[in-house]
């Protein structure tokens, strides 16, 4: 056997809190062989990123940790933890956006490394700098090394904190969901790096919540839920031949052109038929809408109608407009040019006082459901104040909440259960349209897979049109009936999902498809 | 004692040479004599300004920077002679001239406005006779010519300076006299700086230079002078004396000031105080010393006039005919009506509370008198059922409460050297600060007699006569202390004096520092 | 004045003891009640005695004797409910009329919320003491010119927070639900709007009155406040200064209570603020 | 930076005007004022009015006032009859040293505290004196520090503004109170850093704990400090009032304190106008100096 990096047994951390501890990680066993990558995945909250800090020793100012072996590079502690941090493991932390110290240059940040671990001198540091930044791929080194976080996208910004990590030349090096926040092509090409540098002979504790990224890199992975590893294994065999029902219900919870057609949360059962035809009214009409904010054009003509009972998907990278146009449709931003029409009558450039009485009929649900509620009402009041004439909890049963939500406030919810509420809400008042903006992207596979599955039974029950939005290629193709790809604020693409999916005209739309990482599953 | 030196047996034998340093409590707001205002400055005045005339210890008048003087017999010329060879310090020369320039330009528009409608406004006319000699011609008897002759607004500044200050109504150091020191620096808000003149016509200064540092809060002075950062103090309040007395290294010494007493005027122009018992019922309702006994812990000197007790003019037979009879301030009042008592004690008539009211101006509050003014307001009440309302307030605030007559009693003491001048001002119908709005004949025409007598002895007896008016008959007033000066040093100060008259501490010329 | 009083409010700090604040609350129970009824605790206030003046504190007079021979116990007891009143009148004023210029500010369009914004800038631009200096100007000094000028003076703060919330109110999403649900404007504003705006106000508010108090302090201490002989705990420390190297106890201890009121309603307050914030998450 | 000046005249504008305002609003009148407490005839009036061209309408003279203003001349004290630029000028530098003592020893104590008072009892001890020092009037501790110090002990100078010695006392107890709100808000400035991301990040690279504090949390814990500045000047010139009456230190204050109590009007309208100027240089100042901090902010 190759030599242990790392190896743990019986890991256990657990987190003193007033109202009873968190005991984060249960006992887990953790093996790191020099030279290959293992991935832990699971859902939120399952224990990876506490796992991942406790290797380095940054567990928590008031974090228990207890193991009955814990060795580092074949020695057992106490450690020197500031000899080992980043000078054994590299961490690359999981909120990359934030992972920089906003104040400093990015080049002050990994030049600290270098201090920090007394390599090089100080003339040579920036040399040193410029180097790292070229081996994970950032143009202009140069340039950038004088850049502060805030300059820089989210790719470079990750690629920064990647190359700070490796710095000081770390056997080991940790990336805690390295991928998440990123756009697809952006994921794709941090993915490439870490790949490029695995393929160099790097050791790899990669950690995710998406199977499809895990796949491509791991050796090995290891599931873990509840603080516990739950299954483990070769990655093919294990995503070949899930043993756990929980590894196969997170293999099977993952939205694709596979799934679609399909209850994502009981993959056995078939999704209702979905009503829409080509005939249907049209619910929503925008043409050429248009918005300029300054010299800065965001939406750029774009044209869209949504019929009644149909699923429209609108996919593009961040800033690319996708939030505006919602907006505009909404109603609450008005367009530079171009107008809307709802449910066959005007709807741009009214003023508000008349549209009030239409308004029930157009409804939102946004990424994050909490803000969309006033934080003193208790879901009772929230939802009773959408339909005032059927009994809250009624509402909350077609959206699969029990009553016992009723009375709590909307911050004592889990995130799965706002946004049950807030599409109850939405619901109440029978509207033609429903607004959703990245409705799912905050949210765990398997509560993803709740949610949409949700969606779909409402269309199919109600006749209820969605304009759903989301960055999410593999939701859209899942659930969407249509497609509308944009791209700094136009629409390059549109059509029938499959025919989008399986035959981009546009590059822009090709690049986008190729950069999703995909799971090549049986089910 | 109204003036003198103070102890300096300790200090020994008067030497030559030291600086001294000096704390005093109050930064004068104008450095120029002729715009003096303010009796705590007086001390300053005297080092570098000096006038015609001083006053001798007995009430009379000397000749300083004059040789001498003479009045004509019908009191309205008053011819002055000047000593010869004086120089200002910016070297011009003094002379009946300068004296000339200093009237033309008290009389000059707006420039001293007070001095022209008070002190000078019986003067005809200054004649310049010869180079040392003046004549000042008055339209009728004014025997305070001579007060203001011997006063700081009197004081001769260099005719050069008037010309070519550049801030004249504030004066500074560009204002030359004839004093013993010369004033070389000031530093607003910090200290005035004074070094010896060196070409002084008479003995010379014994010290080379002195220091006045202003020094606000009473505490802070006498922590001063205790720990030794300044050599003498003036202002002590009662209760920090006892620290000064109990420190073998200190001496504290005082003066009791000239002019009219601290007294509380009545406003006789409305109810209750147009009532003659409501005013002696006042007064017999407050036992006076024990009050000054609490606030002052025995270190004030109680008045019975609302002249000074130093004062030649002083009647001494009011002495204890009045006051601290709480029996007979009860019996007074069922008398005139106040019969009955409200649910918080005090006594009302016709529905209507017995409420006085005292306004004071907050800036020109000193000696503790809004304490005072507390004692007597728990005194009144619990012997007599009076309400005394105190309020302290700015000096805009107060001076609307006076214009609209809203008091009833009206507090004040003055510190003229001549009480005649203060009582001009007070009680004449037409006087400036007639806050008790008396408009008395026969008050009235004492004051003009008083003012007019050329003899000492009828001046006496024109004043005895006021006084027994306006305190005996009338209760118009109710005099509580003579105001004091202390100043307390370190026993290696010598010479330390209190003015003669005035009674204020005195200028830096007779001090001297031992080694 | 003083110097915590014009503290920003909007600072938020963290974690009294349990203890301390339990300590602080009984504190500030027993000070409002004496504030309510000093005669339960307390003799007469103005009661002279000279002949016993100045003495030092005993088991007659447990704070000993001002210059007077009124017994410091009984003025400090007493004069809570003059320095409470006036902290909570001028609090009051500040809150009233800075929670409705917030809101206006926070609600109008661009020029006026502009305009009113440059008048708290131009208020700020006074410090406290000054402003209050002007009032009593105006107002002569005593109470009524005193809560005023802390009322005006610490306006700003409360206006400056409320407009901020007032903002984030409104760009909040449960704001755009409402506009789904066809809510009018009034009803947005009354609904919505104004609760959750309100929210920190009261909390902002306990912190605020210890500042007016120890503001209304600094200003009786240069003879601004309320005039003799009432008991008000700022104009006691100023009268008593001059006593101080004869009598320590006239300043010393109504100093002592001044700063305990102080620090139990800071105590008390970010207590309120910690659960107010966890509430809301 | 054009907006800049044109929002801070408004402000001093506004600022000048209700203070203008605010005094023609007092009781009493201006002859009132200036003659204080001397003799008051009519004859002595007329003077006044015509020596102050007090008959002009009241509008005339606040446009006379403005106008001179503007360029800078500030007029005459009806008190003091000096003019009041040199008034001011005279007692600005006390105030200035004081001020500019008080706020360096603050922030430097504030800095010290917070960084040094990690440990959880040090904290707690800290914590609480910083609660006293805020909650206490700022007078008492000046008085107190003058009867220990300088009464009693005599180790410094009772009062006036000789030397450095004479500073001691007054700068800190000016210091005090700013220190024990610097430290606060310090402190919590740290512990929020502490918490966030980019801390564990620079922990994981081996950074100590000195190091992450000082290199990394501190700037961060600076910025609310920096928005804390318009306060700090409220509290200095208003704190410097109430300092220099304490230790009967010359200074701005006590002009102040003169000027207000006895009505004189072109000295209340000088040091409402400086001090509304000073607010905003502060403001401006505190503003570049975000900028400075916080790169985000500026303009790319
Ligand atoms: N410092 C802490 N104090 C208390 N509880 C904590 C702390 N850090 C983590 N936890 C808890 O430990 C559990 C595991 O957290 P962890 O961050 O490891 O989850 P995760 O698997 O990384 O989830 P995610 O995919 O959302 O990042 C969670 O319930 C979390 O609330
Ligand atoms: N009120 C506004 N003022 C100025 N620019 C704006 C405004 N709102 C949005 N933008 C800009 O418009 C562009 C598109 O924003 P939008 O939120 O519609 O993007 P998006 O596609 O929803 O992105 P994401 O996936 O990140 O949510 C962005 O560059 C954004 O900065
Ligand atoms: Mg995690
Ligand atoms: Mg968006």
């Amino acid at each position: 056997m190759s030599e242990l990096l790392v190896s743990v047994r019986d890991l256990h951390v657990t987190f003193p809190h007033r109202g009873g501890d968190v005991h984060a990680v249960r006992g887990i066993d953790l093996d790191i062989h020099r030279g290959e990558c293992l991935a832990i995945v699971g859902e939120s909250g399952s224990g990876k990123s506490v796992t991942a800090r406790t290797l380095v020793g940054l567990a928590g100012p008031n974090a228990q940790v207890r193991s009955s072996r814990f060795e580092i590079d074949g020695r057992p502690g106490p450690f020197d933890w500031p000899k080992l941090r980043g000078g054994f493991v590299g961490l690359v932390m999981q909120d990359a956006l934030v992972s920089l110290d906003p104040l400093r240059t990015v080049g002050a940040e990994i030049s600290e490394v270098l201090k920090v671990h007394d390599i090089g001198d100080r003339k040579d540091r920036p040399a040193r700098v410029r180097a790292l930044l070229t081996a994970v791929h950032v143009p202009e080194p140069e340039r950038r090394a004088a850049h502060r976080p805030h300059q820089l996208s989210g790719g470079l910004r990750q690629r920064a904190l990647i190359a700070s990590a490796i710095a000081a030349k770390p056997p080991l090096l940790i990336a805690d969901e390295p991928t998440t926040a990123l756009d697809v092509t952006v994921q794709a090409q941090i993915l490439d790096l870490l790949a490029e540098r695995r393929s160099t002979g790097e050791t790899l504790l990669l950690i995710s919540h998406d199977l499809a990224v895990v796949a491509r890199l791991a050796d090995r992975v290891l599931v873990m839920r509840d603080g516990q590893v739950v299954e483990s294994g070769p990655t093919s065999s294990l995503l070949a031949a899930p043993e756990h029902p929980y590894t196969r219900q997170l293999l099977a919870a993952v939205p694709s052109a596979a799934s679609r057609g399909r209850r994502l949360s009981a993959p056995a059962e078939p999704l209702a038929a979905a009503p829409a035809s080509a005939s249907a009214e049209v619910v929503v009409e925008a043409v050429g809408l248009r918005k300029r904010y300054g010299a800065h054009t965001v939406v750029d003509g774009v044209d869209l109608t949504v019929r009644r009972g149909e699923i429209v998907g609108l996919v593009g990278e961040s800033g690319s407009g996708k939030t505006t146009v919602a907006q505009l449709l909404f109603g609450l931003t008005a367009p530079t040019s171009g107008t809307v029409a709802f449910e066959g009558a005007p709807w741009t450039g009214l003023k508000e006082r008349r549209r009030r009485s239409r308004r029930r009929r157009l409804q939102l649900i946004s990424q994050d459901p909490l803000s969309g509620f006033d934080p003193r009402w208790t879901v009772r009041r929230i939802v009773e104040e959408a339909l005032p004439s059927v009994p809250a909890a009624e509402l909350l049963e077609r959206v699969g909440l029990g009553a016992d939500v009723l009375d709590r406030y909307p911050r004592q919810l889990s995130g799965g259960q706002r946004q049950r509420v807030a599409i109850a809400r939405a619901l109440a008042p029978r509207p033609s349209l429903i607004i959703c903006d990245e409705p799912v992207s905050a949210l765990d596979v398997s509560v993803q897979a709740q949610v949409l599955d949700l969606l779909a039974d409402i269309r199919a029950a109600d006749g209820t049109a969605l304009l759903f939005i989301s960055h999410d290629l593999g939701v859209v193709h899942h659930l969407a009936d249509r497609v509308l790809v944009m791209r700094d604020g136009a629409v390059v693409e549109s059509g029938p999902v499959d025919d989008v999916f399986h035959h981009p005209q546009h590059e822009y739309t090709r690049a986008l498809i190729d950069a999703v990482p995909t799971l090549e599953v049986s089910r | 004692s109204g003036s003198g030196g103070t102890d300096s047996a300790a200090a020994g034998e008067p030497v030559s040479g030291g600086a001294l340093t000096w704390a005093v409590e109050t930064e004068p707001i104008t450095l120029n004599p002729h715009q003096y205002a303010q009796a705590k400055a007086r001390l300053l005045v005297w080092n570098n300004f000096e006038s015609l005339l001083t006053h001798d210890d007995k009430g009379g008048y000397v000749p300083w920077l004059a040789s001498g003087y003479e009045a004509s017999a019908d009191g309205l010329t008053y011819t002055v002679k000047l000593r010869t060879g004086v120089t200002f310090s910016d070297g011009t020369v003094f002379d009946a001239a300068a004296v000339k320039a200093n009237i033309d330009q008290l009389l000059a528009d707006g420039y001293a406005p007070a001095v022209a409608a008070v002190q000078l406004k019986n003067l005809k006319s200054v004649e310049v006779v010869d180079a040392s000699t003046i004549k000042y011609n008055l339209t009728t008897p004014d025997v305070l010519i001579l007060d203001f002759l011997s006063s700081p607004q009197g004081a001769i500044v260099s005719p050069k300076s008037l010309k070519e200050a550049k801030n004249l109504k504030a004066g500074g150091t560009d204002l030359a006299g004839t004093g013993p020191f010369v004033l070389d620096r000031y530093t607003p808000g910090q200290e005035l700086h004074y070094k010896r003149n060196p070409s002084y016509r008479d003995r010379p200064a014994y010290l080379d230079e002195v220091t006045y540092r202003f020094l606000k809060e009473s505490s802070v002075r006498v922590g001063a002078l205790t720990s030794g950062q300044v050599q003498v103090i003036e202002g002590v309040p009662a209760t920090d004396q006892a620290q000064i007395t109990g420190n073998p290294a200190l001496t504290l010494s005082k003066g009791l000031n000239s002019g009219s007493a601290y007294s509380y005027y009545f406003n006789v122009t409305h109810a209750p105080f147009d009532d003659i018992r409501v005013r002696q019922a006042f007064r017999d309702a407050l036992d006076v010393d024990t009050v000054l006994q609490g606030v002052y812990r025995g270190t004030a000197t109680r008045a019975w006039s609302v002249i000074g007790p130093t004062s030649p003019l002083y009647d001494k037979t009011l002495e204890g005919t009045y006051g601290g009879d709480a029996a007979r301030a009860n019996a007074t009042l069922d008398a005139a009506g106040w019969n009955n008592k409200d649910a918080d004690g005090y006594r009302v008539k016709d529905g209507k509370r017995l409420t006085v009211r005292l306004v004071q101006s907050a800036p020109f509050v000193r000696d503790r008198r809004e304490i005072l003014a507390q004692a007597v307001q728990a005194a009144v009440k619990q012997s007599a059922g009076i309400d005394l309302r105190v309020s302290v307030v700015d000096q805009g605030t107060a001076a609307a409460a006076l214009e609209k007559g809203e008091y009833e009693v009206f507090d004040n003491s003055r510190a003229d050297t001549d009480a005649g001048a203060a009582l001009n001002l007070l009680l004449a119908s037409n006087g400036a600060i007639n806050r008790l709005g008396v408009q008395d004949k026969a008050i009235d025409g004492l004051l003009e007699k008083g003012q007019a007598a050329q003899e000492a002895a009828e001046r006496v007896d024109v004043y005895k006569r006021l006084q027994q008016k306006v305190i005996a008959d009338d209760s118009l007033i109710l005099p509580l202390y003579a105001p004091a000066d202390q100043i307390a040093s370190s026993k290696k100060v010598g010479g330390l004096q209190f003015e003669p008259t005035a009674g204020v501490p005195g200028s830096a010329y007779t001090v001297w520092l031992s080694k | 004045m003083t110097i915590a009083l014009d503290r920003p409010l909007s600072l938020r700090l963290r974690r009294p003891s349990g203890g301390g604040v339990a300590a602080a609350a009984g504190f500030l129970v027993l000070a409002l009640v004496a504030a309510a009824t000093p005669s339960l605790f307390a003799g007469d206030p103005l009661a002279a005695d000279p002949l016993h003046v100045l003495e030092a504190p005993s088991a007659a007079h447990w704070f000993g004797t001002d210059q007077l021979g009124r017994d410091v116990f009984d003025r400090v007891v007493h004069g809570a409910r003059h320095s409470l009143l006036i902290g909570v009148v001028a609090t009051g004023i500040a809150v009233s009329i800075g929670l409705l210029l917030g809101l206006l500010a926070g609600l109008s369009h661009k020029y006026a919320d502009e305009a009113l914004s440059r008048s708290f800038d131009a208020l700020s631009a006074f410090p406290l003491l000054l402003l209050a200096l002007l009032f009593v100007a105006v107002a002569g000094p005593g109470t009524v010119g005193l809560v005023i000028a802390i009322g005006i003076a610490t306006m700003p703060n409360y206006a400056r927070v409320v407009r901020t919330q007032t903002l984030v109110v409104r760009q909040a999403g449960y704001v755009t639900q409402a506009v789904a649900f066809g809510d009018s404007r009034p009803r947005l504003v009354f609904r919505h709007v104004l609760p959750n705006v309100l929210g920190p106000v009261p909390v902002l508010a306990v912190i605020g009155l210890g500042e007016a108090i120890l503001a209304a302090a600094g200003l009786s201490f240069l003879g601004m406040g309320p005039q003799p002989p009432s008991p008000e705990w700022g104009a006691m420390l100023s009268e008593g200064r001059g006593y101080l190297s004869v009598a320590w106890w006239t300043t010393v201890l109504p100093g002592v209570v001044v700063t305990l009121t102080v620090i139990s309603l800071t105590v008390v307050g970010r207590r309120l603020q910690r659960r107010f914030e966890g509430r809301l998450g | 930076m054009l907006r800049r000046l044109a929002t801070g005249l408004v402000v001093l504008w506004a600022a000048a005007t209700a203070a203008y305002l605010a005094l023609l609003a007092a009781p009493g009148d201006t002859v009132d004022s200036i003659i204080g407490e001397g003799a008051d005839t009519p004859l002595i009036r007329s003077q006044i009015i015509r020596e102050w061209n007090l008959d002009r309408p009241a509008l005339v003279q606040y446009l006379d006032y403005l106008w001179r203003a503007a360029q800078g001349d500030l007029g005459r004290s009806y008190l003091l009859q000096r003019p009041v630029r040199d008034v001011i000028a005279d007692q600005i530098g006390p105030t200035l040293t004081l001020a500019v003592t008080a706020a360096g020893l603050g922030i430097v104590l504030a800095l010290v505290l917070a960084v040094t008072t990690r440990r959880p009892w040090a904290r707690r001890v800290s914590s609480t004196t910083e609660l006293v020092l805020v909650s206490t009037p700022s007078f008492l501790i000046g008085i107190v520090l003058l009867s220990v110090f300088s009464f009693s002990l005599g180790w410094f100078p009772v009062s006036g503004d000789q030397g450095v010695a004479a500073l001691v006392l007054p700068a800190v107890t000016l210091a005090l109170p700013v220190a024990g709100v610097l430290t606060q808000v310090l402190r919590d400035g740290l512990d929020r850093a502490l918490d966030e991301p980019f801390v564990v990040t620079a922990r994981a690279r081996g950074l100590g704990e000195r190091a992450v504090l000082v290199r990394h949390a501190l700037r961060h814990a600076l910025l609310p400090v920096i928005t804390l500045i318009g306060w700090l000047f409220g509290v200095l010139l208003g704190g410097a009032v109430i300092i220099e009456t304490v230790f009967g230190r010359p200074g701005l204050g006590q002009v102040t304190l003169q000027a207000v109590t006895s009505e004189d009007l072109p000295v209340v309208l000088a040091v409402v106008v400086f001090s509304a100027f000073v607010y905003v240089v502060i403001n401006t100042l505190a503003d570049l100096a975000y900028l400075v901090i916080d790169p985000r902010l500026r303009r790319s």
